[in-house]
């Protein structure tokens, strides 16, 4: 295994390896200096910061499903500015800081972006597309292709620093949706948020979530997340981060072969804390028994008709 | 491989652990009154009133991915044994990560990580105790009797439905602090409430008083009231639904009285019961 | 349990009890006669017909997927006249066939329509509109509410029989796509048709599926199917079917609770050729001890906020 | 409840059943050695080649979604025990389903469907009859071998990777057919593939000979472009991925020679092997 190179360059940012840990999963990264040495993983997407703190949704937030979980935590964050002093200090060098934002207005966004460049340690920046949009009626922005170029081109213009977008899958055509990202200048293209869905407790017959609805994450959607990945390889040549119920290695594989330049680990970061780091090591594994003398070899190497 | 496989960046004497513990008994004296004995290395030190993340089940040959998430238990006790320490949880068998978990045979192995979330702080010297427990919550109270006990006098309210959900009463009896028992249909015990006992209790008098509670929610909130017109303080331990334990998911915040969230699995699970914003806990 | 009433109307059609299979899951009803009496059901919804008979794809069709399955059958049918003649004659009396109909073109669905229309032992007709529409380059009729408005408008016009329209999962607004069903005359909507997916075999670098793309079903979608389903309800007062990952009556219940007047089950028949049977008497049987005189009442009783 | 639960309204004397079989034993002999033995009520009549669909692992006390499909398994065995039937299944353990059935223990309950497809006609008079099994295909060729060796010569050729992958040895040995043993690397029998000595038993001439091959698709292109040449015919059983089994969802479809397409779990398990077309078998 000492053999197979597993750096990578996704969209501008250096990576040691190509698996990232999700944010909204990886808290703000100190959660999980106990469990291992974070210069195991490639970098880490922090949870998703807005100009001011926020608070989130208010109970239940979260719920089990098969093979799955339900989340509407909301807009909780610490707010840029604690993000910075407080948070990013407690990172050890040499750890890729990729800070996410979002906010329920276009210029939001922007104020973010601008506060977070040139930050030391933030190797680039990740747009979250999955909020919803004050201005259309709660549609998130990822949802209509007019309003995310504009989102797009605004946080574009905003900062030089590496830029991904985070698309929404609660979509007709991802494909149309990743166009717009490369038309309007981002580096890169992060892909899926969470599914959009709802359960309901039959026994006291109310929803799971006090929100009623939540994102849906975890090894269920896999195979929705893989297809829209795959789908957005098609469309454009921008790189791409897959993301969605990646849970071990072979899971990893697959958004590889489908054309992804690095991943994200969400919920399995929650199920073992370790996830990411073993899943790092397993894509090595994996490229070295299989005569990949590099394992940004395996982006797009899909034998496919 | 160009990572390096180095050891934690930081380690705090109390941080908690990732392990595949072994199981070294599985014991269940029926639905409510199941023990898991597991056997742990480096076992850091912990707080009556922390808990684990236990995984639904043991790892078997074929990985599982449903049920998925790891399921939150109190420490029940944990013993050095030399050289690894033996970490034990008292569980109801409820759905289905604790009916697996109630598969688990010794010798398997079940990942967890722990311990996780703040403790209880010790009743005051010359204080009684009063340890009230609904349901599940019973087994986040015994570890503090055990180390209650050693400062002062303990009086311990268990309730439950009826007499097959009451949990630990045998232990709780074992170690020799006034216990009340009561259920809703009186199957054993006293038939009642926990707070048809812990009213005329805290009216008694003498030494002053605190109250810990731990079960259903209702119960604490009771508990909390009758606590505030007797000018007694109140520590409750909350048993909310959780993804990841360590604060990473934001999912089992709860509201504050003074406003905002705090997280159950950091901050919690231990609070004083005036901080919280009771309408709001689920 | 003797006391409950699980009769109810879906769109015009009278069913003993609210439970019927799905599309593709069940055949054409003959294959599931060894198992149980198919009168134990509300009835059922034959493998989608096209006016002649067609072959599907080439295998591999199938795969597991966590939690679910992935299939890419196609348009594999035996052709309405093979349906009507050979078929519905082996369907015992007072088993509701709901015949269901695509087509690549309007106006081929039309026709089926139209001979399926008065044919004895139909009770109504099923619209999939998850077909690929040949003029808008391979969509999904359900993914353009222009194209679905126009599907909805020729069937309609084409016949008389009670009309449900079943939608597509991969759209942006479900709600949008239950309007134009409304608007268009439809008696009723079934949803969710399978959710696009993919997978890929690390070992063979391989699509799991000989097409690539296929179908996900079984228990891992149904939070997202029943938040269509929800969202489905508070847009349109037709009344609707719940469809996806439906494997025991509590997830039937959850399907009522949030607005649908009936379910179907898909995949769960291939894993308990039983199942729809034994989850329309978990649905009785709950509606009984929760004092639900009629399964009907549990339509929308969800206490949501 | 207004629905009435009566008896299925047409049963077949061979339709096939849905049963809840009880674990008499389930003992392994090594990865690719696990019998499973089930007693089944009801069992109706079934012919070699003909296979039951079995759920990946037992029912256990949680229910299970993932693995969520049951397993296509030829029948092994199954025999009268007076009021109820013993039906077994030898499986390799190949991945998650099989593992979890492989932690199956006596006393639970595995869901079945069964018997399934169309089996092996027998061989005709006078011919002598060669299986030729590989890998798991071995398992779908017991029975037949046991049926056929009461008409007329028997030859079974076994293959596998290496040895510990060889299937059922001991029990076609103990039948008495002739028997050869193949396995890739040598760890057993003669190095080499099954159509090594297949080519050459055509060859010897004698009886007019009938084949009949089950094992990885390769394996029985390879046997039937030999039987082919020799103008011998050739009965393959497909051992493709399924979904229901009983002709349900379409999803074990193969190409056939003459155009369209044939359900693997209806018109087949077992096909004559020239009128498939073997380009477009998985
Ligand atoms: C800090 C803490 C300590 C606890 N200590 C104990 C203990 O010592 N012994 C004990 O028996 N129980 C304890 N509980 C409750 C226990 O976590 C739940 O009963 C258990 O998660 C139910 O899991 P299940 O799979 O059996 O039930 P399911 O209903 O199948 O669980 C489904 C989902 O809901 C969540 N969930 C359901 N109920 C609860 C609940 N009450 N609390 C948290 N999550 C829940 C599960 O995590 C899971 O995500 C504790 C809970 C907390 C938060
Ligand atoms: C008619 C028939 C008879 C069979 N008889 C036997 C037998 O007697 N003994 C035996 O050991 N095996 C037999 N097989 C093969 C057996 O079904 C597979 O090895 C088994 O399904 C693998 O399941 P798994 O969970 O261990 O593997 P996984 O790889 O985890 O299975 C994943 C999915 O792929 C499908 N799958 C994977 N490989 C196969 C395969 N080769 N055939 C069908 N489905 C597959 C499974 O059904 C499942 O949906 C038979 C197959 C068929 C079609
Ligand atoms: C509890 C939780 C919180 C999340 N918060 C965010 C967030 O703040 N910003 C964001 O872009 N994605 C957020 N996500 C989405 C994840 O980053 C990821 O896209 C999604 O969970 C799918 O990946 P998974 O299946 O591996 O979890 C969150 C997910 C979960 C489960
Ligand atoms: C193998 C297979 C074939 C299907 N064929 C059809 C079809 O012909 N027409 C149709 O409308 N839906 C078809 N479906 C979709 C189902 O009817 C159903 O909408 C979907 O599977 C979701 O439900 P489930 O999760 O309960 O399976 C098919 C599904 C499967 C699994
Ligand atoms: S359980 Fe994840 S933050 Fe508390
Ligand atoms: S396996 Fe379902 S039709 Fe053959």
């Amino acid at each position: 295994m000492s053999g197979v190179d597993t750096r990578t360059n996704l969209a501008g940012i250096e990576l040691r390896n190509p698996v990232l840990t999700a944010s909204g999963t990886f808290g703000y990264g100190t959660e999980f200096k106990a469990f291992m040495d974070l210069r195991r993983i490639g970098g880490f997407v922090a949870k998703s910061l807005t100009l001011e703190p926020r608070f989130g949704n208010p109970p239940p937030r979260i719920a089990e499903v098969r093979a799955g979980m339900l989340n509407a935590i909301s807009l909780e964050n610490v707010g840029v500015e604690a993000f910075i002093n407080e948070k990013l200090p407690e990172i050890p060098d040499g750890v890729p800081v990729i800070a996410s934002l979002f906010g329920t207005e276009i210029p939001a966004y922007a104020e973010v972006a601008k506060r977070l460049t040139g930050v030391p340690k933030v190797a680039g920046l990740e747009v979250n597309a999955s909020c919803p949009h004050v201005k259309s009626g709660g549609i998130e922005f990822g949802q209509n292709p007019v309003v995310l170029a504009e989102l797009v081109r605004t946080v574009r213009a905003a900062t030089d620093a590496p830029l991904l977008v985070k698309l929404s899958p609660n979509v007709t055509s991802i494909a149309e949706m990743a166009r717009v990202c490369e038309g309007e200048g981002a580096d890169g293209i992060s892909l899926i948020n969470a599914v959009q869905a709802m359960d309901v407790d039959v026994r006291s017959r109310r929803p799971v979530l006090k929100n009623i609805l939540g994102g849906f994450s975890g090894p269920a959607i896999l195979p929705l997340a893989l297809r829209m990945v795959w789908q957005a390889a098609q469309a454009v040549k921008l790189p791409l981060c897959g993301i969605g119920g990646i849970t071990d290695a072979d899971d990893a594989i697959k958004f590889l072969l489908c054309g992804a330049t690095a991943v994200q680990v969400g919920t399995a970061n929650y199920t073992n804390p370790m996830a990411a780091a073993e899943i790092a090591e397993g894509i090595a594994a994996y490229a070295d028994a299989n005569g990949f003398a590099r394992t940004a070899d395996l982006t797009g190497a899909l034998e496919a008709p | 491989m160009t990572t390096d496989q180095t050891a934690p960046t930081s380690v705090d004497p109390g941080a908690p652990i990732r392990a595949r513990a072994q199981v070294v008994s599985n014991l269940s004296e029926g639905e409510a009154n199941h023990r898991i004995e597991l056997r742990v290395e480096r076992w850091p030190q912990w707080q009556p009133g922390q808990f684990v993340m236990l995984a639904p089940g043991a790892e078997s040959a074929a990985p599982r991915y449903d049920p998925l998430l790891p399921r939150p238990m109190a420490i029940y006790t944990a013993d050095s044994k030399g050289n690894f320490d033996q970490v034990s949880v008292l569980y109801k068998v409820e759905g289905r990560g604790t009916r697996l978990l109630a598969a688990a045979e010794p010798g398997e192995h079940v990942r967890m990580v722990g311990p996780l979330g703040t403790g209880f702080e010790l009743p005051p010297e010359g204080h009684h105790a009063i340890l009230v427990g609904g349901g599940t919550g019973t087994a986040s109270l015994y570890s503090l009797a055990r180390a209650a006990l050693e400062r002062g006098p303990v009086s311990v309210i268990l309730g439950a439905r009826r007499a097959a959900l009451l949990m630990a009463e045998s232990d709780f009896e074992k170690l020799g602090a006034k216990l009340h028992i009561v259920t809703e249909d009186g199957s054993r015990g006293e038939q009642g409430l926990v707070t048809d006992v812990l009213g005329p209790l805290l009216a008694e008098g003498g030494d002053p008083a605190i109250v810990y509670a731990c079960g259903p929610t209702p119960m604490m909130r009771a508990c909390h009231r009758l606590t505030r017109e007797a000018g007694v303080s109140c520590r409750v331990a909350l048993e909310n639904r959780m993804a990841c334990g360590f604060g990473a998911c934001l999912g089992c915040a709860v509201p504050m009285a003074e406003g905002g969230f705090s997280l159950v699995c950091k901050q919690g699970p231990v609070y004083d019961a005036d901080t919280l914003e009771w309408e709001g806990i689920p």
